[in-house]
């Protein structure tokens, strides 16, 4: 597993299931919130967390991958994806990439 | 159970990168009814769901063809398919131009010309280029696309194909679809072996675990020629995270260092892609490890671009960084080999293709990852072998007269299809589930067909005891009680890879000299044998796979099947 | 949660072979208070849950104490207390005889001699070795037995042990325990490093995977001083349900054959237990894997005792042959190297004990698997030492004054004592589970730290990413949430491993030499060095593990702390 | 995990939940029958299967380990213990054992 879905924040709208390429994502009863089924499917894509417009997905790495408790979400603006990442102590840092510019490397 | 029975001209099994250009070159060179049958959904499926850093494959300016050419055979130390190598190097870059066209963003000079990185490379922005593919699919009147269907098995007849069969995963729907012609796209397999994170990350790895060899597992039971399953596939990575290293490899000239700082690379043979990998793994096994990417020192906005390129394409490795606090300016990269893929898009297994890319199936077309004999296609190599299949595929509708299916032959076909999954539906709940067989077969193929635990390297002595097992645990998985369509996938993905896990193993076994080392390290003939010099392929024939040895196939010639 | 004070003479952490052992030698010589804080059931607690094969430690007739001294000593590569082993060899025959009067059945010739096999060995039928030391302590008044108490951690003060905290795991109930004197017996540690099967089977292993280090961890987090927990103890065990060997290598005289069948432990030095292991690691890095006990031909009778004699200690063995339709008759047994556990009743890692076997704390002694110095002590060996430690702690209570502790001070006792538990129960629900957490520290150790994917090899590059890992899993650790006593009993197990983890990792830095093979195997320093004949002690002080080196301590003399 | 309770079987006795060395099993709810709460912290070791006087626990080997779908379970006959294997295709056998014999081995 390396998402969590915020049951607070989730709408329901469907998009993140629409999305996921290992089809993991479920509604817990027809309308309301989504869940991942089988997190230890989970391939850490973040097609969901790109789809969703409610920050209601997280993700984070495993601890046996390393984790230390950061977790991350992504939010658009225009052509920017924004990341947002909050560490273990409650900093949060963000990087914002431009859609429309290719990657130096 | 819902059962449809669908009709179409064209069916193409995966919406990935190949199968969504094969579409697109049907839908612009033809009216042909074309369906695309993708188990997961084409905007976000297959290997490019999380994006890509770069074109790997471009002919840069004042190379020719015949170079990357060159570059692919000499990295395979000369076993590849030259037709293939070839006809698809000459497309690479008009469907590069086709990508930006559609809207990939690529790097330009002053001048307005791409930006290499390496020889090959060029630079992209890849986050969305699956979105864009999918609306590009999405454009045209004469594709349907069917997400959310999981294709398990071809119908043929006399050694001609037919069609498929295949469920939706969700809605409960068994469908029997007839086609004139197929393209099977289904790209290569993942989790086959035991993967580097085995617990709670165990689906952390390079290549996307939603590909699980349905197709070569379709060709395999259909009675299909394959080819060079025991070249797998093993990459160089970041460590735990599994993000691909060649960014940072080309990207700011980073080379490999082991625990002491030495660089190793060069003593270990040419640096191909193979030895890149083996090297460190010997240095590991010579107490020299862990090894790194040296990136001390290549200052903070070469870190800053590296974080954001990873968020590009894997976003695991900057949270990574931000995790320990330095990035790649501050503390070298650790990597690692991953556990073997089978796929023909960076090595070469996969169906055994004529030029055109049609298998021993009439027409049966495969393109990208699951088609073999050509390496080092890539998101571009994989494009062009799209459009051939396509091209192929059209030339075969023109020229072929089918046969006409009667009903009550079609309702034959439509109740085994039917009765071949519905058997899993009833079956009763037994000791073991999908996952934990799962499981088992990758333990297997760890430990006896040459997986991480014992540094790639198999011998003869326990490939028997991996055969025997792996045909074992099918007859415990063909036991298993489904649910629901989920459940039947995963049954259905299970079944697949242990097919090709017992491909590999034949394959492993036949080639008795190492002609790769780590991707194909046999303890036994610890040396290259240029006996071997020829494809290793197979046909299984009663539950079990005969080797055939093919001669070398050079440039120039277009290459036929002779059956 | 409640909570309860409790007062006793004696108290028995552990009431395993050891714990059970003292107890009873309490009983029978004085009349003292005796509590037993076992976090599981006396009656199938511990190493002999599931059984026990044979006496392993045995003086055969012709033999002495001083024999099996030298055998000791060989096997360990010369680094052992002497005095220690001396002393515990000494008992071995009256512990067993003693063993036999409560119910062991112990297999004799027709002279009424037992049966040895080898020259140390003495067979048995241990399936019910532990009730039958669980019965015997009932039968005596003055023990208490505290079943599903885990104890957490000391109570010192001034150096001198008190008592103990802990906590009953299902009636919510939280223990201050007053003692004049603490025997621990809680055994060694499994479960440091990743296991050998790390999926479903993860608790296959050989040691109890409830024997979580403790003894070890209350030890160091109270500044007792430790030794040689570098010296790993690593079995060979029949692959996958890793089932101990011994039965099969010295029943059936089973030798140890590669995968070309060809006997291979003559060509690594002395057949040591080290040795053993670390020759069928070779084979198999050089290809020549998988390793067996030649079994084959040993006769059906052969086969069918073999079948029971596992049903008595290790069922899944004989399931296991009964699974693969092939017994040891028909089939070589797979051997493999385990993971690497820490436990002082086979190796050497522990207590740092006087003689008597007080430890650096006063008034508290260790025995079993949790006392360091004394390897090769087995079933009997553990027998012996919580006899010896018993009787020291009985003098120990004559021969000193005890200070009166006041009802403020007990209560400033119970208070800090409850608050280190009780603020798990509140923490809020993180990100990771204590199972995901245990996971990372043995995939760490496993890398890092000379664990089974690099065939036990270690370099200090690689220690200093385990040590500083493990220290941030602490971290996390600290932050769980626990919603029940079973939770906290999981969060205290996993801050032990990692304590003890942390132990190995500063041991194994230490030790600038190879003195076992795959036991401690320095990939930097590869070969033995006679300047590192002396042991590696440690004592943490402010989160830090200090080393120090002591001399070697021969056997005639009474080693006594010098603090 | 390693075990399998068989709910029609199982009395609610509670022995097993007594001796088992890991605290694994527990009662689903007070009365009712055992079963087993941390699966995979399972040891295998028996000492349920052996408490059991109604043959409700079963053991078996993981296929990770090379489980072929055979179950065991153990009863007892005055000073015997019998252990009762039926594999995947229903066949059945018995290895009987005698408490007061040593191994040969
Ligand atoms: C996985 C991966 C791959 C790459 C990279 C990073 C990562 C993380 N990197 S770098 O690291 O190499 O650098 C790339 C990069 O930067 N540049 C590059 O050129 N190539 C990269 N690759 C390689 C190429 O991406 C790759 O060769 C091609 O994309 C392969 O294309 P194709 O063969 O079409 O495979 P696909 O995964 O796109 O599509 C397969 C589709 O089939 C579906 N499917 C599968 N089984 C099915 C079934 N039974 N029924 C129905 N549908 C069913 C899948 O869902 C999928 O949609
Ligand atoms: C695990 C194992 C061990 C052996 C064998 C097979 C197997 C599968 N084999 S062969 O393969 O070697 O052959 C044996 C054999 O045939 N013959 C032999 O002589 N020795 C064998 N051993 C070795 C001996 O058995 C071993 O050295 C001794 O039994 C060790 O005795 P001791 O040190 O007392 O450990 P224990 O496990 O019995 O008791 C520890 C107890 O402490 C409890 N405990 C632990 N932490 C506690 C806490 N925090 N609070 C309260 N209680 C807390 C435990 O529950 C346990 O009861
Ligand atoms: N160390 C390296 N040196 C040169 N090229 C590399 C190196 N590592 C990766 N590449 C190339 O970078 C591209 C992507 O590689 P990767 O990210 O490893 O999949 C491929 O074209 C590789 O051949
Ligand atoms: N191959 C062997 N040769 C001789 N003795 C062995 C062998 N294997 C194990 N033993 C002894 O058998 C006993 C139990 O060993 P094990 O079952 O491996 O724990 C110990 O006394 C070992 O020293
Ligand atoms: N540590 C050991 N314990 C028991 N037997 C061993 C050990 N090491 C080797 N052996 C083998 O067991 C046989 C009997 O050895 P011994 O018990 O020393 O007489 C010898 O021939 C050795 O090969
Ligand atoms: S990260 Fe990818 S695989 Fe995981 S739930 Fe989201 S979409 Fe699915
Ligand atoms: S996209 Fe976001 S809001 Fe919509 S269902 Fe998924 S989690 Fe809920
Ligand atoms: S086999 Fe042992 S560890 Fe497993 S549930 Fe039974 S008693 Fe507990
Ligand atoms: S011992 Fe048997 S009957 Fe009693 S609770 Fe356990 S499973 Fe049920
Ligand atoms: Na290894």
């Amino acid at each position: 597993m390396s998402i969590r879905i915020n049951r607070e924040k989730c709408t329901g709208c469907g998009k993140c299931i629409e999305v996921c390429p290992g089809t993991l994502l479920f509604k817990e009863v027809e309308g309301s919130k989504a869940f991942i089924k089988y997190p230890k499917e989970c391939w850490g894509c973040t097609s969901c967390l790109k789809e969703c417009k409610f920050e209601a997905i997280s993700y984070y790495l495993g601890a046996d991958i390393g984790g230390n408790g950061s977790i991350m979400h992504v939010t658009e603006e225009g052509n920017e994806l924004h990341w947002h990442i909050t560490d273990a102590g409650g900093n949060k840092k963000i990087i914002s990439i431009d859609r429309t510019k290719a990657n130096s490397y | 159970m819902d059962k449809k029975t669908i009709q179409t001209d064209v069916l193409i099994i995966g919406g990935g990168t190949a199968g969504c250009y094969a579409a697109i070159t049907l839908a612009e060179q033809s009216d042909k009814e074309v369906l695309i049958a993708e188990k997961a959904d084409i905007k976000r499926s297959g290997c490019l769901a999380a994006g890509v850093n770069a074109l790997n494959a471009y002919i840069v300016s004042g190379n020719t063809p015949e170079d990357y050419l060159e570059y692919v055979k000499k990295d395979a130390e000369g076993l590849i398919r030259e037709d293939l190598v070839l006809t698809m190097s000459e497309r690479l870059n008009k469907v590069t131009k086709h990508l930006e066209e559609m809207g990939l963003v690529i790097l330009k000079n002053k001048d307005g010309e791409y930006v290499t990185r390496g020889n090959r490379n060029i630079k992209i922005n890849g986050e969305n280029i699956k979105p864009i593919l999918a609306n590009q699919v999405y454009s045209y009147s004469n594709i349907t696309v069917f997400n959310r269907v999981n294709i398990i098995d071809y119908i043929v007849a006399d050694n001609q194909i037919i069609g498929a069969y295949g469920f939706h995963i969700l809605k409960n729907t068994f469908y029997t679809i007839f086609a004139k012609t197929v393209i099977c796209s289904t790209g290569g397999a993942a989790g086959i072996y035991k993967p580097n994170n085995p617990g709670l990350s165990r689906h952390k790895m390079w290549y996307p675990p939603f590909n699980t060899g349905a197709g070569y597992a379709m060709g395999i039971r259909s009675g299909a020629e394959m080819t060079t399953f025991e070249m797998r596939f093993i990459a160089l990575r970041c460590k735990d995270t599994i993000a691909p290293t060649g960014t940072i490899a080309q990207g700011v000239s980073a080379p490999q260092i082991n625990g002491a700082g030495e660089l190793y690379d060069k003593q270990y043979g040419a640096p191909t892609t193979a030895n890149r990998v083996y090297s460190t793994i010997e240095e590991n096994k010579q107490g020299r490890g862990p090894c790194f990417l040296k990136t001390e020192g290549i200052g903070e906005k070469a870190e800053e671009e590296l974080l954001k390129a990873y968020l590009n394409m894997a976003p695991a490795q900057t949270l990574k960084w931000l995790e320990r606090g330095k990035g790649p300016n501050h503390e070298n990269v650790e990597i690692e080999g991953t556990e073997p893929y089978i796929v023909g898009g960076h090595t070469a297994s996969g169906y055994w293709v004529d030029t055109g890319r049609q298998t021993t199936i009439k027409g049966l077309y495969a393109a990208g990852d699951v088609a073999g004999g050509c390496p080092q296609k890539y998101v571009t190599g994989s494009l062009a072998e799209g459009e051939i299949a396509a091209l192929s595929a059209l030339r075969y509708i023109e020229e072929t007269t089918f046969k006409t299916i009667y009903k009550e032959e079609q309702q034959e076909y439509e109740r085994t299809g039917f009765e071949a999954v519905n058997k899993f539906l009833h079956h009763p709940e037994g000791i073991y589930t999908v996952f934990q067989l799962e499981e088992a077969m990758q333990k297997v193929m760890d430990e006896y067909a040459g997986g991480i635990s014992g540094n790639y390297g198999y011998n003869q002595s326990r490939l028997v005891i991996a055969e025997s097992r792996i045909r074992e645990l099918r007859e415990l998985a063909l036991r298993l009680h489904a649910k629901d369509c989920y459940d039947l996938m995963k049954i259905y993905e299970l079944l697949d890879r242990l097919l090709v896990a017992e491909a590999v193993i034949v394959h492993l076994e036949a080639r008795k000299e190492t002609r790769w080392h780590s991707f194909q390290e046999n303890l036994d003939f610890q040396e290259k044998d240029e006996a071997y010099f020829l494809y290793i392929n197979s046909i299984r024939k009663n539950e079990r796979f005969e080797i055939i040895k093919r001669a070398f196939v050079g440039r120039g010639v277009v290459y036929e099947h002779t059956h």
